[in-house]
């Protein structure tokens, strides 16, 4: 990826900007650049098939290089120098938050496919009116997690391993957690790694001497295939839950033969028949030569969603994209088909996808 | 005329090697005093132990200022400093980068402090105290003829110049005994005879008691008024410069049978 | 007793992991004085190129060690030409700013082309993929070929800067470069030289740190690079025993850490005994406090 | 047998060379005197190779060698003893010397030549697992000249070797340097202490501000007013 | 005598007011408009943090590795203090506590690794900035790895220009100071400034201790600007960053600090359309600019337009010329 960028500015009228404002370097590259690439993509299709009302859709990225600073400085830049109708990213919670003031000064939505933190979109005044995202929040899916663990392996004890540098992980263990104890079941463990951690053979030797049903690790795919691997190759046999985070190839090349039992809450499944689905997979597999990831399908869906809002739009300003996509209903992406909801969350059904113990590919509807 | 040194049994080692072993030394007020004897004979460690650059293993080091008795073994260099005893360094040690007047501005400054909050607010009594320290720290400049190059970076100096601006650096700290260590070094004849002129006029006008190591003999005889022989860590000699030279073992160890022409 | 020994055994392919990054690190700062930060990035390059040979080009471990490390030398000698050498005079944080400037360009670079997500060593020859059990203790072919393979690579390396003129020579400009240059030492091929050794020694490390977490990614050479810095300090900076302690330890006390306490802490407790090592020893476990003669 | 035609050096504004020429013969002792910053040491480690010059050339048995690198003059011989000792401070006696016959591969020859230093030194033979960094000044600089022996050259180039050196050495390494002549090894001798250096010396030169200003036998200089007022405190 | 003070007055105070009041009328006209006045914003908070390290390396010669560490306890004190207490005095009160226990922890930290020799300290300061971060993403109170927000925001170009011209015009003084000089010697040479009376440690310690301060300082601006804080913006990199500013500008050069902060957002601004290869361009101009200017922009000395009176004269030192490398 990478690529160019664009700004190759088309005659006025003619085109619709839109921001996108991601951590294209840094710490979380890895994410942001996911995103962009199925940002990229859906725009590409989008103006293939002749643009929005007419209009080709032009966009303007900018990397915030994992500096929730940097993101603020970006997103004011796009909403008043570039003009754009709306700013699609960045992809954490953190320094999506850190543009919404500038996105409620300016009245220019403010699209994030990934920040799943919970107060993203609304805090204690209430929602905000220009911020949107097309994930979960982190307690809808902790809180899945928990049931299905329960549900499915009659799970009573729980460990938990999270990240310790990222709030979405934290997120997710929080909900787990109080869902989990809610319901009469016990959390033995608790550990957190740091990001970019490779080796998880401490801890798990650690687990290994308790007594538990479930591993819950709510984490990337980044840290969670080395995590299940050495889990693994250290003979713990329990099932492995974890969250959107697992969905990338990566997981299973990390984890090899050893991926096995491990389930996880997302929002579609690679199984999924829906020709939405199949299509967005076979198109991605194309251009990038791999399987897209949980990051890859919300940014093609998030400029999807965009663009169908903007079409929708009394008027092509910030503020009439941000009713537009305010009321948004039953929209059909390939993360599943959602309604933006009072605050200003994706409304979706959640997907169960995971390994069994043979290592096949199985998923189920929550 | 009173004690100002007394050194008793002053010894340091440096894992097996005594560098510096039972040395009794005595420095009267206003004398002028040579340490020599041959290249490792610990004089600079002596020096070192004096400042408080080394701890001594062993020994004390009494040293008596105006109106107060003090024990310098142990003490850190700075206190040491502000005791009274400043020092030039072998290997010259000024700050490089720094202009001749600011170098000997920093040592002058140590007497004349004033508190954190009038350097921050530049309060009233801050310039008063700064035009002070800059005109004390001039006129040790004119003193050390090294007026005319105030604004020279040190490391421009000639190495005479350097080694003039060491001795106008410590004599800023208004000690009332000073070291110097080997002024004389890499100086040619004619330059070695002004400075021997410039350390007699400085003892007389600052009033000071001063110790001196030196190789060059010339200057050694002419300006010493008692010396000291040091080899292999021990005093083998003391007295008047004529006493020393005709020492047998002064000059079997030091000067050599040739030392008179020189 | 036996989860302390599992730890352990965690503990010590880990630390040889550092160690021979480490390695690297003490030895250009013993001949520069740079704290050298491409040094992590060399590593990085050298698990890519493990990567791109086993997985692309379907070579055999050992070719793709051989391989990794040989590009490495290159790379580290390249760059010391290009980055390093013209800064000769300057003061050593200017190199160290140049050095963080060709860290950020070997990072940025290979995202450029291989992008910023993780790669996969893929499936391992099955040798590699068995384990053994001793008396509860789980230990791994992995495992065992890393600390194989780091004790062989820091015994020759020891040899040479010990036994051999070249090693004399390191140690010579290290100290003068110019005095050396005046006993007939090319300075300017010594410090090649070294890096090269440093950079071979990153190489295997990005290999083997390829095969054992089976994950690479652009910047995956921040975090070891800047453990291994610590690890280098707190044996001694530019001494070659010292990185070795320095690396096991690391190793040791983050196993430890997260096995008895929590993962949470383990960067933190690193930190906190370097801290206290040099408040107590201000010179690193090993290293000599000598005192500037005057 | 070493040649130095119109050199001329200058750091950065500085020009602290400003055409110098001079030549030593086969055999000779040349010395050359001159104030502090008068242009001799950057005329010794322009020789060597350490400091390339702007202009002009060195010559060695009448071979060009101005852009040679430091290391290869060595080869040829020509070796430094550089002004302030410059010894390895954290390596031993032992190993300095060892540095020293490092372009060497004749290692019998170097160990009877360690002896000889050795010999020639006995203080340095007491130390020599000492770290040359805590040896005395003088003993550093009987260091340096061993470590420069050690190499066999056949021009030595000396840079105030006296320096800071107890009256009884400094006649001692003048003794020396005039053994090692003796043996056949051709001297260039940079000297504050001009008397001493006259002594040895078969012909001198006098640089003031990069420029030489006199130059004759050591005879001539020793009776010249000019070098007897500035340079031998007469 | 009075007429020279009367006159150095006007030109110190004349620009600065001037220029308050330009750039003041210029945002209100929105000529400097929103994206331009972010920047701005940045390269103040970049000012004090490079002046304030500056302080520390530069002229008292401490290779410090940590300075984020500082600004994280800045930044997280006001954010605490304003969030509870959201009225101007809650801002300058966390603004305060934030300067003071940077300060605090500079002390402590500085007292026993002070001592240490040059990459030694770096790697303490290190140590000491990861341990504040791990601290922070761990406590309940600081909220972890998600941070705080939303930090009230009383950072406007009043503050800003207060408290940048403010804490460089401390910092300026100090070194202009007996204390100041006493620290330039430590970093000349300890040895010898021990030798002539200076308490190396206390001189070191006590620079420290200021240049925590003002990290600290730059780092409640930061907080009170730009409404998120979270453990990770205040790791290692952004150490780094900070000492790129001070060495680009200059060792030891506080007007070279300021030039460089605002070079640095230039140099962003104009790679930002260039998203994919941003970092690889700005890797190589930084290693491009230290080949050729490896003293930084205005090497040791300050930009003076007689604006700053200058502790004496001070030229670069005597260039290394034709030196074979
Ligand atoms: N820090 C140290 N560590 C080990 N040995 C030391 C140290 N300092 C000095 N020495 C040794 O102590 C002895 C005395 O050294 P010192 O420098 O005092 O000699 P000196 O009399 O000043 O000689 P010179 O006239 O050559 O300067 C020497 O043998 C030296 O090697
Ligand atoms: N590396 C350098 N950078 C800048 N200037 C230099 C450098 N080396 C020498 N100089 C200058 O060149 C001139 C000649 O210096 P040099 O060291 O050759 O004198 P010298 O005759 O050896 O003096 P001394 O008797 O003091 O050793 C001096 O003005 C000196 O300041
Ligand atoms: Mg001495
Ligand atoms: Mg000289």
């Amino acid at each position: 990826s990478g690529g160019g960028n664009g700004q190759a500015q088309a005659p006025a009228g003619d085109t619709i900007n839109i921001g996108v404002n991601f951590e294209l370097s840094g710490d979380v590259a890895t994410y942001g650049q996911a995103n962009v690439q199925g940002i990229e993509m859906a725009a590409e299709e989008i103006n293939a098939a002749g643009g929005v009302d007419g209009k080709q859709i032009n966009l303007i990225k900018y990397d915030t290089k994992s500096d929730t600073a940097e993101a603020t400085t970006l997103a004011t830049k796009l909403m008043t120098q570039d003009k754009v109708v709306a700013v699609i990213g960045p992809a954490t919670s953190g320094a999506t938050k850190a543009t919404l003031p500038v996105a409620g000064q300016n009245k220019i939505p403010v699209i994030s496919p990934s920040a799943t933190a919970d107060d993203v979109t609304v805090d204690d005044k209430g929602v905000k009116e220009y911020a949107f995202r097309t994930c979960y929040s982190d307690s809808f899916q902790g809180t899945a997690a928990a049931e299905y663990a329960v549900k499915k392996f009659s799970a009573k004890k729980a460990v938990i391993l999270r990240d310790s540098s990222n709030d979405y992980s934290k997120g997710l263990a929080d909900a787990f957690r109080t869902t989990f104890t809610e319901g009469g079941g016990e959390i033995v463990s608790e550990d957190a790694y740091a990001k970019a951690a490779d080796n998880f053979n401490a801890v798990m030797t650690k687990f290994k001497g308790q007594e538990f049903d479930v591993i819950y690790l709510p984490g990337y795919y980044t840290e969670a295939g080395k995590a299940i691997k050495q889990a693994r190759d250290l003979g713990i046999t329990q099932p492995i839950l974890g969250g959107d985070g697992f969905d990338s190839p990566v997981l299973g090349e990390q984890a090899g033969a050893q991926l096995k039992d491990v389930y996880f809450t997302n929002h579609y499944s690679s199984e999924d028949q829906d020709p939405k689905v199949q299509e967005f997979i076979t198109a991605f597999k194309a251009k990038h030569n791999t399987d897209p990831n949980a990051f890859n399908a919300l940014g093609y869906d998030t400029m999807k969603f965009v663009a169908d809002a903007v079409g929708r739009a009394s008027e092509q300003t910030g503020e009439g994209v941000q009713k537009a996509l305010a009321e948004t209903k039953d929209f059909e992406g390939v993360t599943g088909t959602f309604s933006v909801d009072e605050n200003h969350n994706a409304v979706k059904a959640v997907v169960f996808v995971g390994y069994d113990q043979g290592g096949a590919l199985v998923s189920e509807k929550g | 005329m009173s004690t100002i040194l007394e050194v008793t049994q002053l010894t340091r080692s440096f894992g097996g090697l005594t560098a510096v072993s039972n040395v009794d030394l005595t420095l009267e007020q206003g004398e002028l005093v040579g340490l020599i004897g041959p290249n490792g004979a610990g004089k600079t460690t002596v020096f070192n132990l004096l400042t408080g650059v080394y701890p001594p293993s062993s020994g004390t080091i009494v040293f008596s200022s105006p109106g107060q008795t003090q024990s310098l073994g142990g003490k850190a260099p700075y206190a040491i400093c502000r005791a009274g005893v400043g020092r030039t360094f072998q290997n010259i040690r000024l700050f490089k980068q720094l202009t001749v007047l600011e170098n000997v501005m920093i040592a002058y400054q140590q007497n004349q402090r004033y508190p954190l909050a009038t350097s921050f607010l530049r309060l009233p009594g801050f310039r008063r105290a700064e035009d002070e320290i800059r005109e004390g720290a001039r006129e040790l400049l004119r003193v050390m003829h090294l007026d005319h190059v105030a604004d020279e970076l040190a490391v421009n100096l000639s190495y005479g110049g350097q080694r003039h601006l060491e001795i106008a650096r410590a004599l800023a700290t208004r000690p009332t005994l000073l070291l110097l260590d080997e002024p004389a070094a890499g100086m040619n004849p004619t330059e070695t005879a002004q400075l021997t002129e410039l350390i007699r006029q400085i003892r007389h006008d600052f009033g000071l008691t001063v110790l001196l190591i030196e190789h060059d003999m010339s200057l050694v005889m002419q300006v010493c008024e008692r010396i000291y022989v040091l080899d292999h860590g021990i005093v083998i000699a003391s007295g008047t410069p004529d006493e020393v030279r005709a020492n047998p073992r002064v000059i079997e160890a030091y000067l050599g049978e040739e030392v008179d022409h020189a | 007793m036996e989860q302390l020994a599992q730890q352990l055994v965690n503990g010590l392919a880990l630390g040889s992991i550092y160690a021979l990054i480490a390695l690297g690190y003490t030895m250009v700062y013993g001949i520069i004085q740079l704290i050298n930060f491409a040094h992590g990035d060399v590593y990085m390059v050298g698990a890519y190129v493990g990567y791109f040979c086993m997985v692309h080009l379907k070579l055999g471990f050992v070719e793709s060690l051989v391989i990794a490390m040989a590009v490495c030398t290159v790379l580290g000698v390249v760059i010391e030409r290009v980055a390093y050498k013209p800064l000769r005079k300057s003061t050593r944080i200017a190199v160290l700013i140049t050095a963080i400037g060709v860290s950020l360009l070997l990072e940025y670079t290979m995202m450029f082309f291989v992008g910023a997500d993780t790669r996969t060593y893929g499936v391992l020859p099955p040798f590699m993929e068995q384990s053994f059990q001793f008396g509860g203790v789980l230990v791994s072919m992995k495992q065992i070929i890393i600390v194989g393979i780091s004790v062989l690579l820091m015994v020759v390396l020891q040899y040479i800067v010990r036994r051999t003129k070249i090693g004399k020579a390191m140690r010579a400009v290290s100290q003068d470069a110019d005095a050396a240059r005046l006993m007939g030492i090319s300075v300017d091929n010594t410090i090649s030289f070294t890096f090269a050794i440093g950079s071979a020694l990153a190489g295997a490390a990005g290999v083997l740190v390829g095969v054992y977490y089976n994950a690479i990614n652009p910047l995956m050479g921040l975090l070891p690079g800047l453990k291994a810095f610590v690890a280098a300090v707190f044996g001694g900076i530019g001494l070659i025993p010292g990185a070795l302690l320095g690396g096991y330890f690391i190793g040791a006390s983050e196993t430890l850490v997260a096995g008895y306490w929590s993962s949470l802490y383990t960067d933190a407790v690193v930190f906190a005994i370097l801290i206290l090592v040099l408040v107590f020893k201000p010179t690193g476990l090993l290293g000599k406090n000598v005192r500037e003669k005057v | 047998m070493l040649e130095i035609k119109d050199l001329g050096v200058s750091f950065g504004g500085i020009t602290a060379l400003k055409g110098i020429s001079l030549s030593v013969n086969d055999g000779e002792i040349v010395t050359l005197i001159g104030a502090n910053g008068a242009g001799k040491t950057t005329t010794l480690r322009t020789v060597s190779g350490l400091i390339k010059p702007r202009a002009g050339h060195v010559l060695v048995d009448g071979k060009d060698i101005t852009r040679m690198s430091a290391q290869a003059r060595v080869k040829r011989g020509l070796v430094q003893v550089p002004e302030g000792r410059r010894v390895f401070p954290q390596m031993s006696v032992l190993e300095n010397l060892e540095l020293g016959a490092h372009l060497r591969k004749d290692s019998k020859a170097v160990a009877t030549d360690l002896d000889e230093v050795f010999t020639r030194f006995p203080r340095l033979a007491d130390r020599r697992k000492q770290h040359a960094g805590t040896l005395s000044g003088g003993e550093q600089q009987m260091l340096a000249i061993g470590r420069a022996l050690m190499s066999r050259p056949r021009i030595l180039l000396l840079d105030e070797p006296s320096m800071g050196l107890a009256p009884l050495l400094v006649q001692e390494i003048f003794s020396i340097v005039s053994e090692i002549n003796a043996t056949g090894t051709t001297v260039l001798l940079v000297e504050q202490n001009a008397n001493m250096a006259l002594q040895i010396a078969d012909r001198g030169y006098v640089l003031e501000t990069g420029r030489i200003v006199l130059s004759g036998t050591a005879a001539e200089l020793t009776s010249t007013d000019e070098v007897k007022r500035a340079y031998l405190g007469g | 005598m009075k007429n020279s003070l009367v006159r150095q007055a006007l030109m110190l105070w004349l620009p600065l007011v001037a220029t308050y009041v330009i750039v003041l009328l210029l945002v209100q006209a929105n000529i400097i408009d929103a994206y331009m006045q972010v920047t701005l914003a940045t390269i103040c908070i970049n000012i004090v943090l490079a002046a304030s390290l500056n302080l520390i390396t530069g002229f008292t010669g401490q290779f410090s590795l940590g300075h984020a560490g500082f600004m994280a306890i800045g930044a997280y004190s006001t954010a605490l203090v304003s969030m509870r207490w959201d009225s101007v005095f809650g801002f300058l009160g966390g603004l305060l506590l934030g300067g003071v226990l940077a300060a605090l922890v500079g002390f402590l930290i500085g007292l026993p690794t002070l001592r240490l020799r040059g990459d030694y300290i770096a790697i303490a300061t290190l140590g000491m900035a990861e341990i504040i971060r791990i601290l922070l993403q761990n406590f309940e109170f600081t909220n972890g790895a998600a941070g705080l927000s939303p930090v009230p925001q009383y950072m406007d170009w009043t503050w800003f220009f207060i408290l940048t011209v403010g804490s460089v015009m401390l910092i300026s003084n100090f070194i202009r100071s007996r204390q100041g000089r006493d620290a330039i010697a430590v970093r000349e040479d300890e040895i010898a400034a021990e030798s002539i009376g200076v308490n190396t440690t206390r001189s070191k310690v006590l620079a420290f201790a200021i240049g925590a301060f003002f990290g600290g300082i730059a780092g409640g601006m930061y907080a009170s600007y730009f409404y998120v804080i979270k453990p990770e913006q205040f790791g290692f990199l952004k150490s780094v960053d900070i000492l790129v500013i001070v060495v680009l500008g200059g060792l030891g050069s506080l007007s070279g600090s300021v030039i460089a902060a605002f070079l640095l957002a230039i140099i962003s601004t104009l790679l930002q359309p260039f998203p994919g290869v941003r970092m690889i361009l700005y890797a190589l101009l930084l290693i491009i600019i230290m080949i050729f200017r490896p003293q930084g922009l205005l090497g040791n000395r300050e930009l003076s337009l007689r604006l700053l009176p200058r502790f004496g004269r001070r030229r670069e030192a005597a260039a290394s010329g034709t030196e074979e490398a």
